[in-house]
């Protein structure tokens, strides 16, 4: 057990730093640089934690969405952020998040404990996968076999998402003259 | 029960407060993005945590079969599958509302040249 | 012969999918008008396969891929599509406005740019709502979630005005936040119970009992789906983004897509699911009681139409919610006769507040349509220049003010009624003011909107196209029709969905027989 | 934007036939091994904006043209879809209706590797389609204010 947790909790620490300073940095260029740390953190959690599959998704996903921010932040005007809430709006938030961070401890002690899952859906997946899927990687047969309606609709957010980015990058919404609808 | 039973996943809580601080506090687009990416981060690792298993003898292993592990050895050792599963969909979902967020936020910055919220927000709230 | 609903069932997602598919390719071969054809055709075939549910079992499920589960989390479990009287209540409402905001679209969306993309868009948020409502798995139920949400998100923003994409932004982070809640809710409940499916999930809360973190996973559900439904301190977006899409958008977004993938999952979650409490039962009311009467005081004070009408929406689902939480109460105290009563009140004003909104945002974009401005202080005379749009205005707005022969007042007054059996004198006459008020702020619309004298510059004003006229009509004639047919349909429509509700935990037992 | 300097594209040329070769290796043999058709989409999109960020997006423009990547994106998703429908034929939606070969060799898992290939394509283009997509709109964006209050 001990072998695991070294090096999980030192991984969720970093992660934990580089989030605040990410959201804590004024330097908006740094600050998507820092998120990357993050996300290459979670990699690393993926990869202690025995999921190769998720450690290989996250590191091309967070590259893909690190680049994008960098293209978004890097050779605009403003690199730096200026303004920040008032301090009462700050100690509500803080306040409320407190009190979520306390209820979790309590109650969060409920839980199944860490490392000892209940695996009961799990279980059969691995029992019976690889004679009722025929692939051997279990993780593809739950999202392609067993779950693939969900990797369905996973695919349908990325189109509606794609749609969605061509709808909003249109120079201009409404015709310039609305009397004529020759090419709708 | 050890308190390693549930400190990571308070660990987790903790990277998700901080996500929902900077949506709450920052008045900076481009921080609101991070602290989306953020919240999403925090619960991918929470789920990750519910799959792994220390089994009864030996290390745990991925969920893929090989030649060398297979039958009851692997079974006994193999972590939970389900939920890395889920965070494959949970992963490719969040690029694809980052991508979103990304498109508004240019478009916005085409139209302010800013991303100070404090400057575009013409409606309250 | 049985009916075989159960194959039907995954049709009702396959065909808006394929439809979504089909439309962006179908754009760029500069087919636009083919779009809408697609879009129209696919939401009539939805609307008579919704209709069909109804000829089966009282509780059909399709097992998708085969993998037939039982009662047993520890079996080889696949997705389950689970049809009951809820479901198809649900799927009825979303058909009926989907169909007719889509007639609606046809002429309405022919001054934006692209409308290709618009009608891919429409019916991926449709087929996301048909997932959400028919989904018998928790995690599925996230993925069709933000299915629809991805959707709207790029509808809300379609005019990409400034100001659309300011409220689109702000909506997508709200959404954003109530997903990761939702989500993190979904791990602890598979922590707990090492299932998805929520018959099963059902079952292992039943042998569970009393569990902290139980509390934490209902909470953070009702925080989600209390976002996404926009109830009181979580209603912030909703203002802003009801207003800035395209009206029929609006329909959609106001008439069923709250329902959808607010009310209804935390209905089902939290009746069906986690096990009836008497703190979410306090929860539910606090909330309702809470929007119905912040939506309603800040809906008087405006003179934006369609940000009006989005006020009223909150207040409106208040009236939901706090119904539903009643029925929890009453369901948890073992008052059954209440309970009934407090949630087939829910049910029957979700049903018609989906009809007169939809309606009542549907007026509206004819109004916009034909003046250019939803500015309540610079319309006027509308009864003169728009006969028929100003007649669907007068009656939707004696509907949601609960007037006696429409459908809003028997839902209202059986609300009430309920609210006061179980023994909240103070809830039932606030619900009689709140309707009072509610008539107060529409009296308001008529007065600036239809009567009054016709504006210099809106003298050229002429009735929609009636494309838009015909969608207009038939949902008034149905506002009229769901209050007085209501002895003729109920057993029908909104029994089975209330009782469906009603069975609690007995839900395992319906999905898997025996 | 114009593109980087002839150091970059030099380089940029040479590794993306590298990249986009991982990308099809992850995608073809996801069932087996880590990886499936998001990791190796992902991949491939990425492959591609790299000689994006290379080359310039006007320039990628040109030679591919954005509608391309909208019509690999449906025809991606209408292939998922036909082959959890070709299932839905053969019993119910999304069922097995090839035969699944036992072992550990590429042809097997019955329609997974297919699912995936179709998974790869959609994903690969339809991120690609949108960055490319916004690549553009910064690159016109920046001839806007360059020419300021020019009318377009």
């Amino acid at each position: 057990m001990a072998e695991v947790m070294v090096p999980l909790y030192s991984i969720l620490a970093f992660m934990l730093i580089a989030a605040i300073i990410a959201v804590e940095t004024r330097d908006l260029l740094s600050s998507v640089l820092c998120l990357g740390a993050v996300g290459f953190g979670l990699a690393l959690v993926d990869l202690v934690l025995k999921a190769p599959d998720l450690a290989l998704t996250q590191v091309v996903v967070e590259i893909f969405a690190v680049v994008l921010l960098i293209r978004m932040v890097v050779a605009r005007q403003d690199m730096t952020e200026e303004n920040v809430a008032d301090t009462p709006h700050v100690a509500l938030v803080g306040a409320m998040l407190l009190v979520i961070v306390i209820a979790c401890f309590i109650s969060f002690q409920a839980l199944v404990p860490f490392a000892r899952p209940l695996m009961r859906m799990g279980g059969a997946y691995l029992e019976h996968g690889q004679t009722l899927t025929g692939a051997s990687n279990l993780v593809t047969a739950v999202l392609l076999n067993f779950r693939g309606y969900d990797t369905l609709g996973e695919a349908t957010v990325i189109l509606a998402a794609v749609v969605g980015c061509y709808a909003l990058l249109r120079t201009r919404g409404l015709k310039s003259d609305a009397g004529n609808d020759a090419d709708s | 029960m050890t308190a390693h039973g549930f400190l990571p996943y308070v660990l987790c809580v903790l990277l998700f407060a901080v996500g929902i601080y900077a949506i709450a506090v920052k008045k900076n687009l481009v921080k609101i993005i991070i602290g989306v990416v953020i919240l999403e981060t925090s619960v991918n690792a929470f789920l990750v945590l519910l799959g792994y298993r220390v089994p009864e003898s030996g290390d745990a292993v991925a969920p893929i079969i090989t030649p060398a592990l297979n039958g009851q050895a692997f079974l006994q050792r193999s972590v939970d599958p389900v939920p890395q599963a889920l965070i494959l969909t949970a992963i490719v979902i969040g690029l694809s509302v980052v991508a979103l967020m990304v498109v508004m936020a240019v478009r916005l910055y085409e139209k302010y040249g800013t991303f100070d919220l404090t400057k575009i927000r013409k409606l309250r709230g | 012969m049985e009916w075989p609903v159960a194959r039907l069932l995954p049709l009702l997602v396959i065909i808006p999918l394929a439809g979504a598919f089909l439309t962006p390719v179908a754009a760029l071969l500069k087919a636009g008008r083919f779009c809408a054809v697609i879009a129209l055709a696919t939401t009539a075939v939805l609307l008579a396969l919704s209709a069909a549910t109804f000829a089966g079992p009282p509780v059909a499920v399709a097992w998708i891929g085969g993998w037939v589960g039982t009662s047993d989390p520890g079996s080889v479990t696949g997705i389950a599509m689970v049809c009951d009287g809820f479901t198809r209540l649900m799927l009825m409402i979303v058909s009926v406005v989907a169909f007719f905001a889509t007639l609606f679209s046809m002429s309405y969306m022919r001054r934006y740019e692209r409308v290709g993309l618009y009608y891919a868009l429409i019916l991926l948020m449709i087929a996301g709502m048909n997932g959400v409502i028919l989904s018998g798995d928790l995690f599925n139920i996230y993925v069709f979630l933000e299915v629809a949400a991805v959707a709207s998100y790029g509808l809300v923003g379609y005019g990409v005005e400034s100001e659309e994409l300011e409220a689109s932004f702000k909506y997508l982070v709200l959404s954003a936040i109530a997903s990761a809640f939702i989500l993190l809710g979904i791990g602890v409940v598979y922590n707990l119970t090492g299932t998805l499916n929520l018959a099963q999930v059902a079952g292992a809360v039943r042998t569970l009992g009393e569990n902290n973190a139980l509390w934490v996973a209902t909470g953070l559900f009702i925080a989600g789906f209390g976002l996404k439904a926009a109830m009181v301190p979580f209603h912030a977006w909703l203002p802003d983004a009801h207003p800035s899409a395209p009206a029929p958008v609006s329909a959609m977004l106001s008439g069923v897509l709250i329902k959808a993938t607010g009310v209804y999952v935390l209905a089902r979650l939290v009746f069906n699911v986690l096990g009836a409490t008497g703190a979410s039962g306090t929860l539910l009311i606090t909330l309702g009681m809470a929007s119905m009467l912040v939506g309603v005081l800040l809906a008087v004070e405006q003179w934006d139409l369609k940000r009006l009408l989005a006020y009223h929406s909150i207040s409106q689902m208040g009236y939901v919610v706090l119904a539903l939480g009643i029925g929890v109460e009453a369901h948890v105290k073992g008052a059954y006769a209440v309970a009934a009563l407090a949630v087939f009140g829910g049910l029957f004003h979700m049903m018609n507040h989906a009809l007169f909104k939809s309606l009542l945002f549907l007026c509206s974009g004819s109004v916009v349509y034909g003046t250019g401005t939803r500015d309540l202080h610079k319309l006027g005379g509308m009864g003169v220049k728009m006969p028929l749009t100003s007649m669907c205005t007068r009656i939707a707005s004696l509907s949601i003010s609960g007037v006696p022969p429409f459908n809003g007042f028997f839902s209202k007054l059986i609300i009430t009624i309920a609210v006061v059996w179980a023994g909240h004198p103070i809830l039932g006459l606030l619900t009689v003011l709140v309707s009072f008020v509610t008539l107060l702020s529409f009296t308001k619309v008529q007065r600036y909107v239809i009567h009054g004298s016709v504006p210099k510059r809106l003298s050229e004003v002429r009735e929609s196209p009636v494309l838009m006229g015909i969608s207009l009509a038939a949902l008034a004639v149905m506002c009229l029709g769901a209050g007085l047919l209501l002895p003729v349909y109920k057993g029908t429509i909104l029994d089975p969905a209330r009782d469906a509700l009603l069975n609690g935990l007995g839900y395992v037992t319906s999905v898997f027989g025996g | 934007m114009r593109g980087m300097t002839l150091i970059v594209k030099t380089t940029a040329g040479f590794l993306i036939g590298f990249v986009v070769l991982f990308g099809f290796y992850v995608v073809l043999t996801g069932h087996i091994s880590p990886g499936g058709g998001f990791a190796g989409g992902v991949v491939l999109a990425a492959g591609l904006v790299l000689v994006i960020l290379a080359f310039g997006a006007d320039t990628v423009k040109k030679r591919l043209g954005h509608n391309l990547a909208v019509v690999w994106e449906s025809l991606g998703a209408i292939g998922f879809l036909a082959v959890a429908t070709l299932g839905f034929a053969a019993g119910s939606f999304f069922s097995q209706f090839l035969p699944l070969n036992e072992g550990f060799k590429l042809f097997t898992g019955g329609a997974m590797p297919l699912s995936n290939i179709a998974i790869g394509i959609k994903v690969g283009a339809g991120l690609f389609g949108a960055f490319l997509m916004l690549a553009v709109f910064r690159a016109s964006e920046a001839r806007v204010r360059k020419g300021k209050g020019g009318q377009r």
